[in-house]
């Protein structure tokens, strides 16, 4: 099947931009990216047309990577039903993107370098899709780590994308640490990092005394995933990555990478089968994030940090829906969720190219009938993710709500209203972006084709992406849930959702003083909301400073001059002394040099022999 | 008559190992020291290495020594004058190699008593095919880097010895 | 000791024919090269000169065996048998045929069948240096050394390319023994195309089998490679101080070396013995057609001869063309004389390209020379070498 | 005198090396020719080969000549290095006496 062909296309695609990309013209560059990206998509689909549905992992050998004792760790690949979606999603999107990206970035420096950087993300996330064991996904990890700070860098001209970098990055290491650490747990329990051995494992492991460290070892993968993908108490990040270009927005903080965690969790369900307890953590830091998340995006100004936050908000329900043991549906939302979330960032972009930068809604507004393409696809993105049916959104996310309810009622209507408030806000921004009067300065133009084609592609799948039914497909692997023929929760979602479209539309569409009225209103609430509960703050102050300020005294100062310096410098006297005795040793010659060796080497073998290294072969 | 054939070869690869530490003149080492080679590829077939009984001829006396002979002709190197300087190296060197020899051949026959006999061909993993095998799957990050070894001491030879252009 | 017996009647068979061989095609050459330059070679000897190569050899056994004061003894001595025993040795590994019975005994028209001995060919061809090398020192003379200098730098070089561009069949046929190689091409695409390894699927080796020429014209110090013996330059290169049976071995171990690489590359690359179509379209009456024509020819000349004694030897000629003819069409001895035929053939065939890229080509510059092998066939027969990875890997 | 064993004993195979490392470090020792000084070392590495070999004989598994293609391997490029570094220091000092080569003392 070759599968090693998958990820080699983009990384080709890497190497040619960003070895020779000064040299060549757009239209190459360009056309070096999407096509790798389009290759790899084709080869995903001829696997998946070979493979069919494969009821166990179809695997694939390539090397020993790393044998040490009774560790073997080799680089394999595998497909399974849940790798083959993630895969789709990966290529699919990304290719859409890509194309996107062509026109969105035509008019921006380092052309060939962004490309470069997309091509080598894509080319990480599918070893992270395709690894067969923790280590190689843990490459994967890492790298789409990196390629997301290099991308939020991008225009590393300005301070606040770097600090932005670097803040996603350095917020990443503590999710990251925690998986490594989780990884060593898992490689000093079971031996081995294989998917299929751990799995198998933990299967013959009875559920109900299942030793703690399996516990830890899932705690430690949520701390990765909430790393990787923005939730509580790690999402921080995830709202400043903004600040890169759009296409990397809607990629890789939206559509992929962000879902990385959802995957990762879900690939490794059979051990968190066993721990109901971090299920259950999963379960609240989901519901938590969501929720959370939602009422911060009520009121943002700058169009991608609403939809940033829905981001983190959408991933709260994914991870509700793993914690709930609805893992199929979770995977189900992530799909859905990377079509419409995609589509939001892409439309929020053509927006901001529409408007040459503009990226505050206050500036916005009446630009239906400017760029009429764009908006009808936005449109068609809000009702997706706002979950009206029949559009995509509505089925994950009742597929999320339903397995919720079964688990907790509580947390189902957290959800509900989370739902409400998710249409409410991307109906709120929709609107003032294109109701009523024009409030920019700038003359706004639609985007060409090469832009809103993708857009029109992403908007028919995010309308009808509900009717590829992904939990079916992955019964097999995850059984679903026994059917709680209770209706009225879907309808009660749909009735906050569409409650939620209609609020927005009276506020800030029919009468928009009310807004303005309520914040006056309430003014405290309305303050901590909109600075995003100074959760920032509170890192700064709590972890951020203390470390600054403790590591600037007590290491610099403390350790680093006094002890470790002087230590370096005791050596080198030392060393000095020592040497202008043995300098009297060299003579020169190397074949003096030599007999000391050789007196050396047959004292060592006396002294071997003699502590019995004799008789060894026997 | 495997063991004649260990005994012939054997004997031959002393006899010019000596012949290479004797020699005055760099060739005749050189010459010698092939025959080493060759007579211990031999032995590598006795040992069912068949690959790399070849690999030896062709890597090691078909290019690493004439390499050398290359570099003698080159340097039309004479053969060595009487030493002015006695390091206690040439004094002290007998007796430690004498000791060494002493000690391995010890050690040997202690770890391993002469009870089994090497047959030709019963060791049957020495053919290229499960060479490559082990040499592609298992040990192929090693033999990457290998390569990129060589690639560099290649670079590092042309830059020590191509003339100085000034 | 059967075994023991079998071999011996083997390897003096095989020698006496590679001896005859040898002598005879520099007799060939000579005519060749007489031809080509509008002469006539050698004819005084015997009808045609073919009694030549016995005077020749006669008049090298007994001239002076010289031995020049200055010259390293021992080294001296050694080269000639160095080079000649390299040369001939190799000739061991060859199959000329398919396995045959004669009588109760089975056995392979072969000296010895190693499972590796392609690599063998490979190991011999790089000690084959030696002699050259050695010669040219030891001869102490300052053309000598230059001509063993050249000769082991372009050895050395050239040998990369050669070895690359056997290794490409390698891939494909995936063995290292000779026979295994020839089986591996037995069959037709079609029904007719043969599947030599030259022709044959995923990745033809036309380029690599050039390659392999071209190679190996260096490595046996031929014309246009034959740098370490440039008589315009370097008088006679490192044989220069030779003479007699010493010289002679060295002329020796160069066309035995020429035996040895085309038959390498026939094996390699043309298939061996494998018949240049199926017998079914009559493939099997080539050899008798072609002795057949040879006959007609010699009465032909025979009966208006142009010179007096053709009147008796050209017929004599064609007699004994017709019996081979004859012979050939006795079943059991053509199923072991055909494979012998067609590997004959072959290897005759690119032994006369060489004694005609002689008589055509010049000499190239030693720079040149060097330049060649290492900007353009070293790049190619890695390029060719990784595309047939490539093509097997795929395929 | 005992009768010869139909196959030598594996022991003989690593005296052999043995031996032969010796006389390649006995070569370092007493010659004072660089070339020849690294022939030794040549020698010494074969001896290693050759008892890589043996042992994997012993053991029944192949990685020992994986072991000593490596070690042909990394011989070639030391090879290849080492000679440029005669080459050069033939050039700078018109010797090739080892003993003359110790401008490293004090």
């Amino acid at each position: 099947m070759q599968l090693w062909l998958i990820p080699i296309f983009p990384f080709l695609g890497f190497l040619l931009n960003g070895l020779f990309g000064r040299r060549l013209s757009k239209p190459v560059v360009s056309m070096i990216a999407c096509g790798s990206v389009l290759l790899s998509f084709l080869w995903v689909l001829k696997t998946i047309a070979g493979l069919g549905a494969p009821e166990a992992a179809y695997f694939e050998h390539y090397f020993t990577w790393i044998q040490s004792g009774a560790l073997n760790i080799s680089a394999d690949f595998a497909v399974d039903r849940l790798t083959e979606v993630m895969l789709m999603v990966v290529t699919g999107v990304g290719f859409l993107i890509h194309v996107y990206a062509v026109g969105y970035m035509a008019h921006e420096g380092g052309y060939y370098r962004f490309f470069a950087y997309l091509n080598l993300f894509m080319f990480f996330m599918l070893i992270l899709v395709l690894g067969a064991n923790f280590l190689l996904l843990f490459v994967g990890w890492e790298g789409v780590g990196l390629c997301s700070y290099l991308l939020i860098g991008f225009y590393f001209l300005e301070k606040f994308a770097t600090d932005a970098g670097n803040k996603a990055f350095i917020v990443n290491r503590i999710g990251d640490y925690g998986f490594s650490l989780a990884v060593f747990l898992i490689a000093v329990h079971f031996g081995t990092l294989d998917f299929g051995k751990v799995f198998s494992q933990v299967k013959g492991m009875p559920v109900e005394s299942a030793p703690g460290w399996i516990t830890a070892i899932c705690l430690l993968l949520l701390v990765g995933a909430t790393g990787k993908s923005a939730q509580i108490p790690l999402y921080v990040w995830l709202p400043d990555a903004m600040a890169g270009p759009t296409p990397v927005s809607a990629l890789i903080h939206a559509a992929t990478m962000v879902t990385a965690g959802v995957y990762m969790i879900t690939r490794s369900s059979q051990m968190f089968l066993h721990t109901p307890f971090a299920l259950n953590i999963v379960a609240i830091i989901g519901v938590a994030t969501a929720f959370f998340a939602a009422t911060i995006g009520l009121l943002q100004n700058d169009i991608k940090k609403v939809f940033a936050y829905s981001t983190v908000s959408q991933l709260g329900y994914m991870f509700l829906g793993l914690g709930t043991g609805a893992f199929s549906a979770g995977i189900f939302h992530l799909m859905t969720h990377a079509f419409f979330k995609a589509l939001l960032f892409l439309g929020a972009g053509s927006v901001i190219h529409a408007l040459s930068g503009e990226q505050d809604l206050r500036n916005m507004g009446g630009l239906a009938k400017k760029i009429p393409i764009t908006c009808g696809t936005l449109f068609c993105a809000g009702v997706a993710i706002a979950g009206v049916p029949p559009f995509s959104g509505f089925h994950s996310k009742d597929a999320i709500l339903g397995a919720a309810y079964q688990y907790a009622p509580w947390m189902y209507w957290v959800g509900v209203i989370t739902a409400g408030m998710t249409a409410f806000y991307v109906f709120r921004a929709l609107f003032l972006c294109f109701f009523g009067e024009y409030r920019g300065h700038h003359h706004p133009h639609e985007s060409p084709f090469i832009m809103w084609g993708p857009l029109v592609v992403l908007a028919a799948l995010s309308l009808g992406g509900g009717y590829i039914n992904v939990p079916r497909f992955l019964e097999p692997m995850f059984p679903l849930a026994a059917e709680g023929g209770n209706e009225w929760t879907m309808y009660v979602s749909v009735a906050f959702g569409l409650g939620g479209i209609a609020l927005a539309y009276l506020f800030y569409v029919v009468a928009p003083s009310i807004p303005e009225s309520l914040a006056s209103g309430l003014h405290g609430l309305y303050t901590l909301v909109y600075n995003k509960y100074f959760v920032d703050e509170l890192y700064d102050e709590t972890v951020v400073k203390p470390m600054v300020d403790g590591s600037r005294t007590l290491l610099w100062r403390g350790a680093d001059v006094t002890i470790i310096d002087g230590a370096v410098n005791g050596v080198g006297r030392t060393a000095r002394a020592v040497g202008g005795i043995l300098k009297l040793a060299q003579g020169g010659y190397i074949r003096d040099y030599a007999a000391w060796v050789v007196a050396g080497s047959i004292a060592v073998i006396v002294a071997m022999a003699l502590l019995g290294g004799m008789g060894g072969a026997k | 008559m495997d063991a004649i054939l260990f005994l012939i070869f054997a004997a031959f690869a002393v006899a010019c190992a000596v012949n290479l530490v004797l020699q005055k003149h760099p060739i005749s080492s050189a010459l010698s020291l092939v025959g080493v080679m060759g007579s211990l590829a031999v032995l590598y077939l006795l040992l069912g290495g068949e690959f790399i009984a070849m690999a030896q001829l062709i890597v090691y006396a078909g290019a690493i020594m004439v390499l050398f002979i290359f570099v003698i002709m080159l340097l039309n190197a004479g053969s060595e004058t009487r030493a002015k300087r006695h390091l206690w190296a040439s004094y002290a060197g007998i007796p430690m190699i004498a000791a060494m020899i002493a000690i391995a051949a010890y050690i040997v026959q202690h770890a391993l008593p002469p009870t089994e006999e090497v047959r030709f061909g019963a060791f049957q993993h020495g053919n290229a095919y499960d060479i490559g095998e082990k040499l592609f799957k298992v040990y192929v990050l090693p033999f990457e880097v290998t390569s990129i070894l060589v690639l560099v001491a290649i670079l590092g030879a042309i830059v020590l010895a191509r003339k100085e252009v000034s | 000791m059967n075994f023991l017996i079998l071999s011996l009647i083997k390897a003096a068979v095989v020698a006496f024919v590679l001896m005859t061989t040898l002598a005879y095609l520099q007799w060939i050459e000579r005519k060749v090269i007489a031809h080509i330059q509008l002469r006539v070679g050698p004819r005084r000897v015997g009808p045609h000169g073919l009694l030549q190569p016995l005077a020749d050899v006669i008049k090298l056994l007994t001239k002076e065996d010289l031995l020049p004061s200055h010259v390293n003894k021992v080294f001296y001595f050694l080269a000639p048998f160095i080079a000649v025993f390299f040369a001939l040795i190799a000739i061991s590994v060859i199959p000329f045929g398919t396995e045959i019975n004669v009588g109760p005994i089975h056995t392979a028209m072969q000296l010895t069948d190693l499972n590796i001995g392609v690599l063998f060919i490979l190991g011999l061809s790089g000690m084959g240096v030696y002699g050259v090398a050695l010669a040219g020192w030891a001869s102490n003379n300052k053309y000598a050394l230059l001509g063993g200098l050249r000769s082991s730098a372009q050895m050395i070089s050239y040998e990369l390319p050669m070895a690359m561009a056997i290794a490409a069949p390698l891939l494909m046929l995936n063995t290292l023994s000779f026979r295994h190689l020839v089986d591996a091409q037995g069959g037709y695409y079609f029904g007719f195309i043969p599947r030599w390894t030259i022709f044959q699927g995923p990745f033809p080796q036309i380029i690599s089998f050039l390659l392999f020429g071209i190679a190996v014209f260096a490595e046996t110090n031929r014309v246009p490679f034959d740098l370490p013996e440039a008589e315009n330059e370097l008088v006679a290169g490192f044989h220069t101080e030779y003479s007699s049976m010493k010289f002679a071995s060295f002329f020796m171990a160069e066309y035995a070396n020429m035996v040895t690489v085309s038959c390498v590359a026939t094996l390699l690359f043309l298939g061996g013995w494998q018949p240049l179509w199926p017998a079914a379209y009559g493939s099997n009456f080539v050899p008798t057609a072609v002795f057949l024509f040879g006959a007609v020819l010699c009465f032909y000349h025979g009966f208006n001869p142009a010179r007096s004694f053709d009147r008796i030897t050209l017929p004599v000629a064609g007699v004994v063309f017709l019996g081979v003819a004859g012979i050939f069409l006795v079943p059991i001895v053509a199923t072991i004389l055909l494979p012998l035929f067609w590997f004959a053939a072959k290897v005759g065939f690119i032994l006369f390209v060489y004694i005609w890229v002689r008589g055509t080509l010049p000499r190239f510059r030693y720079d040149q020379l060097m330049r060649f092998a290492w900007t353009f066939m070293f790049p190619v027969a890695i390029a060719n070498l990784f595309i047939t990875g490539l093509a097997v890997a795929l395929s | 005198m005992p009768a010869l064993p139909q196959g030598a004993p594996l022991s003989w195979y690593l005296i052999l090396s043995g031996i032969l490392f010796a006389l390649g470090v006995a070569g370092f020792l007493f010659r004072r020719n660089i070339i020849t000084v690294f022939m030794s070392i040549e020698l010494m590495l074969n001896a290693v080969n050759l008892s890589f070999i043996a042992f994997s004989y012993k053991l029944g598994q192949n990685d020992g000549h994986i072991f000593s293609f490596f070690v042909m391997v990394v011989a070639a490029a030391e090879a290849a290095v080492g000679l440029a570094i005669i080459l050069t220091v033939f050039k700078n000092r018109q010797t090739l006496e080892i003993d003359e080569v110790s401008s490293l003392k004090n």
